[in-house]
């Protein structure tokens, strides 16, 4: 069974998704660290570390992520986890912008995968099983 | 342990004078109560907030009220000037931005740097604590209706210190409601306390004279919330803001979806508000009522959105809610352009303007509903002044930390989080997994049946799967969600 | 002097042979009456139109359609599909251009050939007969929900012949709603003959075992027209057509404006529909409603009509229409491209699926609007009944010379063209001028009232002032006018 | 009194815009000659020369108008009407198209005014005025 931690990061308290997001990795066969909403860097880094996760999932609806996922990449390269899939998902930027864009920003940030508003996780689920399995 | 009493003036200007010094905006000149006062009243009657709501109620029409909020300072009023202009919004907001909700003032002044170096607001909102008295002014005076604070802040004390002196004539929010769907790990008990500061400051204005709005925050988390448990937040909300001097509250609740229910939601709301203030012993308040169009996952097609925003805005005109907030045509995409915010507000103009005088007509299956959620209001608010000993605030206090009222799909600690929502077969919201909530068994048995019904006729389990259908269901285009094949 | 009689096959046949030289295209074989009814039986059951209405009444929801044509053949198809795909319409249409509806097809063959030259359309519908059933069965073939001929073609018989061999399974229209609306000169005799033909059609085809569906002409002239006056020409033509033969009718009724009467509107025209055709010994038809989002004047700004749009769904659904005709954000500019009409589709879906099941409650003020209506109408029918002794064709061309029945600004000089009327300050449309209407006393002195009552409140008078601002009133975002200043 | 020819022309059937023309021509001091709907260049330029009208105020809603308003002014100059202004309103066109397109293309042929979707005839009134008094 493999590790994912999910949560919510920065200042943002969206906690539907979140809560969906955890019953339904489950559901399907993954363990599931959900370190919540109002989560740091550091929360995600720590998780994925003493659990050894295959992919972190951030969440962002707020409209903040593009602050708040600043160096995130570097973050977990310097506490040592460089072979963590890093998936980022929700409404990861202020405002209706061209996603082409938005992809290309983040994935420059290192994220492995960037998904758009409205995706749900069930569309997701492919993904994760191609990049890590279950 | 907090206590539903008035903070003697003492105590609060104790409070006061460490919350103004927590960020340098705190030590304007204008953050003198006098000179605050003086402001306040210089307000004429078409700003004040609390003003408009009066005449509003009298004339029985439904007032629009958009979200909106940037990071800079000049895009912010010119975005404001668009909506009262473009939009016709009667009423106009500053929704504040995320930090500044959580008091991380620092990262907001990052937020507004970033924002002015990229010339796009990268903030999900209006800075106003850092922008302080001064920009906050500007904002007042170069609009023509009243505004608002809206936000979502645990502790807003300094934030609305800064929006009063500011003429800024409401602020949105309480203990409870800007608690368990906004944070984590904040203790009730403390939110409550800031909350009746701020309940405070606008009693002592009252008594200065001043008439000020007060929003208690009604949709929560705003996703399938069932009526009575929003409904029982008002009526706390407005019970703790009415003892520390508030005379003038609008009391909140978000679109169902069923206009049976939503349209028999708000009347329970203004009528228990009332009754139960009365009980309290607090005769003299005034209660208005603001109808939210729909608050959960928006679709993402405009047209869609459109269709959504302004069935919503029938219902409020319908249900003779005294204000509206409006949604736009990019909520499922995030913060709007001016431009989509305005389309949104005239939609719901269009709708309030055609419906101006036109009510639900009584019947039996709005009163039923009527029945339906006071009685179980009175469920919980026995439950929540019993676990208080005949105190509400300490009852809220308890009844959270015991899960006899809970919210679904909250983020905080605080809040027991067992309660699942679903709809019945109509839409109505119903309550599939009940928790620990203060409901008599009757009531129990109620909400189990209209499930157990649902269950029957879409030939499938009751369990969190309808839940989580239901929750997908609107941005999808239904009401009722169904197992997908 | 025409005749509520069924045409016997003979005279069928005789005028069929002479309408069908009327034009080229009226030689096509499929036009051959077997060879027709071939076709019509190769019709699955989704693409018709009656069957289709049949199922939609049964699961109490309501379906969509929007209105859409244009002169070229292509992208006339292309349009349908957009809107089929885009917009989810249930239905499809094929509006025809004007030249057609006065059986101008000289200009209308111009008209194409113009717009082949442009490469836009000049005409302002679809030009059936032109496209002939070559053209008209591409369109069938090219889409997958039923299609339907809606038009105001005093003189539809060529048309209807066409559309019927195409595979389209409706057809819009009546010998009163065609004309008085929709022509100037024609006699009413005459077109109630031309229509009886069309109905005969229907009916013939029923005889060989295919159900077409019918739609009388529901909104007239589309601007303040009172229920009763509306509703008792969809009954009469009802009656017509079931003499006929026709066995699936849908009645319309465009919105008005106020919740109440809309509703009540609907109801008392399905029930007063079922009621007087089983008086007259029509036993098996089966009657379907059909509401008319907003007809008259539209707002130019395209969130204003949205808002209008999709508050008009909300009433068609909580009324329980079995169909709805949409608008779109373009209906005050012109003509409408594929993309504003889906939209106002889409908009117009999602409010009807959020509704579905959903039901306005039965209310005392519900019950007496409709009790209301159903009297004027019963005086009106009484009338027309009387006026023909007895004889409803009769009664109906004898009725309207002597205004006993009287659209309001009618074109057709066969229309006494005395009535007016106005809005009660709830916006309910009452009258007021009576001209020579067969209202009792007692209903004239109901709307004298109701007048005298707005009049009152508004502190004007009681004149044709009031008709005018209130045909200015929606379009303007309010619903009664006001005298500006 | 000065007199002036109303009507819509071709195969147009709206007749509301028209009784309220009517209605407000008259009441504002002009002796109004109403030929209706579905009137024809000829019905126009007959009853302006009977009447000896000094404007024909063409409504057009339906669309056709351009086809139906084509050589009206050459028309009424063969028919010796060669000071008469000609206004145009209504929907002129079909579809929603730029209204300085439009109005230049009226304006070529002939029109003096030309108005858009939504201009109430009262707004009109002053260019009346103007144009040939009262
Ligand atoms: C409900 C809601 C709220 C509730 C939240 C209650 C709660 N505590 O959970 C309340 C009302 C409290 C709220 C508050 C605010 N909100 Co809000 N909110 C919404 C809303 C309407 C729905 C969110 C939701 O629950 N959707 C349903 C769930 C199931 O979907 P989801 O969250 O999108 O998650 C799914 C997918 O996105 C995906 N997914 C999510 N994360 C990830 C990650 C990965 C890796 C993958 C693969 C997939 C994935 O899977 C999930 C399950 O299928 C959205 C707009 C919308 N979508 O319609 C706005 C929205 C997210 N909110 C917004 C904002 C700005 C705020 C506020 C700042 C201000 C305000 N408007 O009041 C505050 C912020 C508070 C804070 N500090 O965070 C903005 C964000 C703007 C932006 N990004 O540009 C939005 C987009 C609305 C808008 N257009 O302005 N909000
Ligand atoms: C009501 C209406 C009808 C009624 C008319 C009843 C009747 N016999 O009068 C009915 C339902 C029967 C009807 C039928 C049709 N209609 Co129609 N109708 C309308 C509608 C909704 C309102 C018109 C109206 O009465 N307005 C209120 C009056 C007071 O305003 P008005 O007519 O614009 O006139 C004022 C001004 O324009 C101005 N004005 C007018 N003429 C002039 C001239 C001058 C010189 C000046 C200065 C000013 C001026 O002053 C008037 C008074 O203030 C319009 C769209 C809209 N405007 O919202 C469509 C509209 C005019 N119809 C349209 C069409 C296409 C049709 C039909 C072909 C097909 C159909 N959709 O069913 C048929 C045509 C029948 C025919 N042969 O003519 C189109 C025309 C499209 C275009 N130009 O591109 C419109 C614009 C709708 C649309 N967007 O598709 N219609």
């Amino acid at each position: 069974m493999k590790t994912v931690v999910i949560g919510v990061i920065g200042a943002d308290v969206h906690a539907v998704g979140n809560k969906i997001i955890d019953y339904v990795l489950s559901e399907n066969g993954y363990n599931v660290v959900n370190i919540g909403v109002l989560s740091s860097q550091e929360d995600f880094i720590n998780a994925a570390i003493e659990t050894d996760a295959k992919a972190i999932l951030i969440s962002s609806l707020y409209g903040h992520g593009e602050i708040d996922c600043r160096f995130m990449r570097e973050q977990c390269e310097e506490a040592g986890l460089d072979k963590v899939k890093l998936y980022v998902g929700g409404n990861i930027v202020v405002g209706k912008q061209d996603f082409n864009d938005v992809e290309k920003r983040f994935k420059k940030m290192g994220f492995d995968r960037v998904y758009p508003p409205g995706v749900k996780i069930e569309q997701a689920l492919v993904d994760l099983k191609e990049d890590i399995g279950i | 342990m907090v206590k539903n009493e008035k903070l003697t003036m003492e105590e609060f200007l104790r409070i006061r004078k460490e919350i103004l010094q927590g960020w340098p905006t705190g030590s304007h000149p204008a953050l003198e109560l006098d000179e605050a006062v003086k402001r306040l009243k210089s307000v004429p009657p078409h700003k004040n907030f609390a003003l408009k709501l009066r005449k509003a109620k009298e004339q029985g029409v439904t007032l629009i009220q958009p979200r909106a909020g940037v990071a800079r300072l000049d895009e912010h009023i010119e975005l404001l000037q668009y909506l009262e202009k473009e939009g016709r919004a009667d009423f106009l907001p500053s929704t504040i931005d995320s930090y500044t909700r959580h008091n991380r003032y620092e990262n907001a002044e990052d937020g507004i740097r970033e924002s002015d170096k990229q010339g796009r607001s990268l903030l999900n909102g209006f800075p106003a604590v850092n922008h302080g008295v001064d920009g906050c002014t500007k904002v007042y005076k170069n609009i023509n209706v009243p505004i608002q604070a809206r936000h979502g802040t645990p502790d807003a004390r300094l934030l609305s210190e800064i929006i009063c002196a500011s003429m800024w004539t409401s602020n949105e929010g309480g203990g409870i409601s800007y608690n368990i769907p906004y944070a984590k790990t904040i203790g009730l008990e403390d939110t409550i306390k800031y909350w009746q500061y701020v309940d405070r400051l606008v009693g002592y204005y009252y008594e200065q004279g001043i008439e000020l709005n007060r929003e208690p925050y009604g949709p929560l988390t705003g996703t399938l919330v069932p009526p009575s448990i929003s409904n029982t937040v008002a009526i706390i909300e407005s019970i703790l803001a009415a003892e520390q001097g508030v005379k003038n509250i609008t009391v909140g609740y978000g679109q169902g979806g069923n206009v049976v229910q939503d349209i028999a939601a708000l009347k329970a709301l203004e009528e228990q508000t009332n009754h139960y203030l009365k009980l309290f012993g607090y005769e003299d308040i005034f209660i208005t009522t603001v109808f939210h169009q729909w608050m959960g996952g928006f679709p993402s097609n405009e047209s869609d959105a459109m269709g959504l925003i302004s069935f919503a805005s029938t219902v409020a005109a319908l249900g003779n809610a005294t204000k509206m907030i409006t949604k736009t045509t990019h909520e499922s995409q995030g913060v709007p352009t001016k431009e989509a915010n305005a389309q949104g507000l005239r939609a719901s103009k269009m709708v309030v303007n055609l419906l101006k005088g036109q009510r639900m007509p009584d019947s039996k299956e709005i009163e039923e509903e009527i029945n339906q959620i006071k009685k179980e209001v009175d469920s919980l608010i026995h439950a929540v002044v019993k676990a208080g000993k005949g105190d509400i605030a300490q009852g809220a206090v308890n009844a959270f930390k015991r899960g006899l009222i809970d919210i679904p799909f909250a983020p905080s600690e605080m809040n027991n989080g067992k309660v699942l929502p679903a709809r019945d077969i109509e839409g109505k919201i119903r309550i599939l997994e009940l928790g620990c909530l203060a409901f008599t068994d009757e009531i129990k048995e109620f909400h189990h049946q209209k499930l157990a019904e649902r269950a029957k006729i879409q030939n499938r389990k009751i369990s969190i799967q309808m839940t989580i259908d239901d929750i997908y269901a609107i941005s999808e285009g239904v009401l009722v969600g169904t197992e997908k094949g």
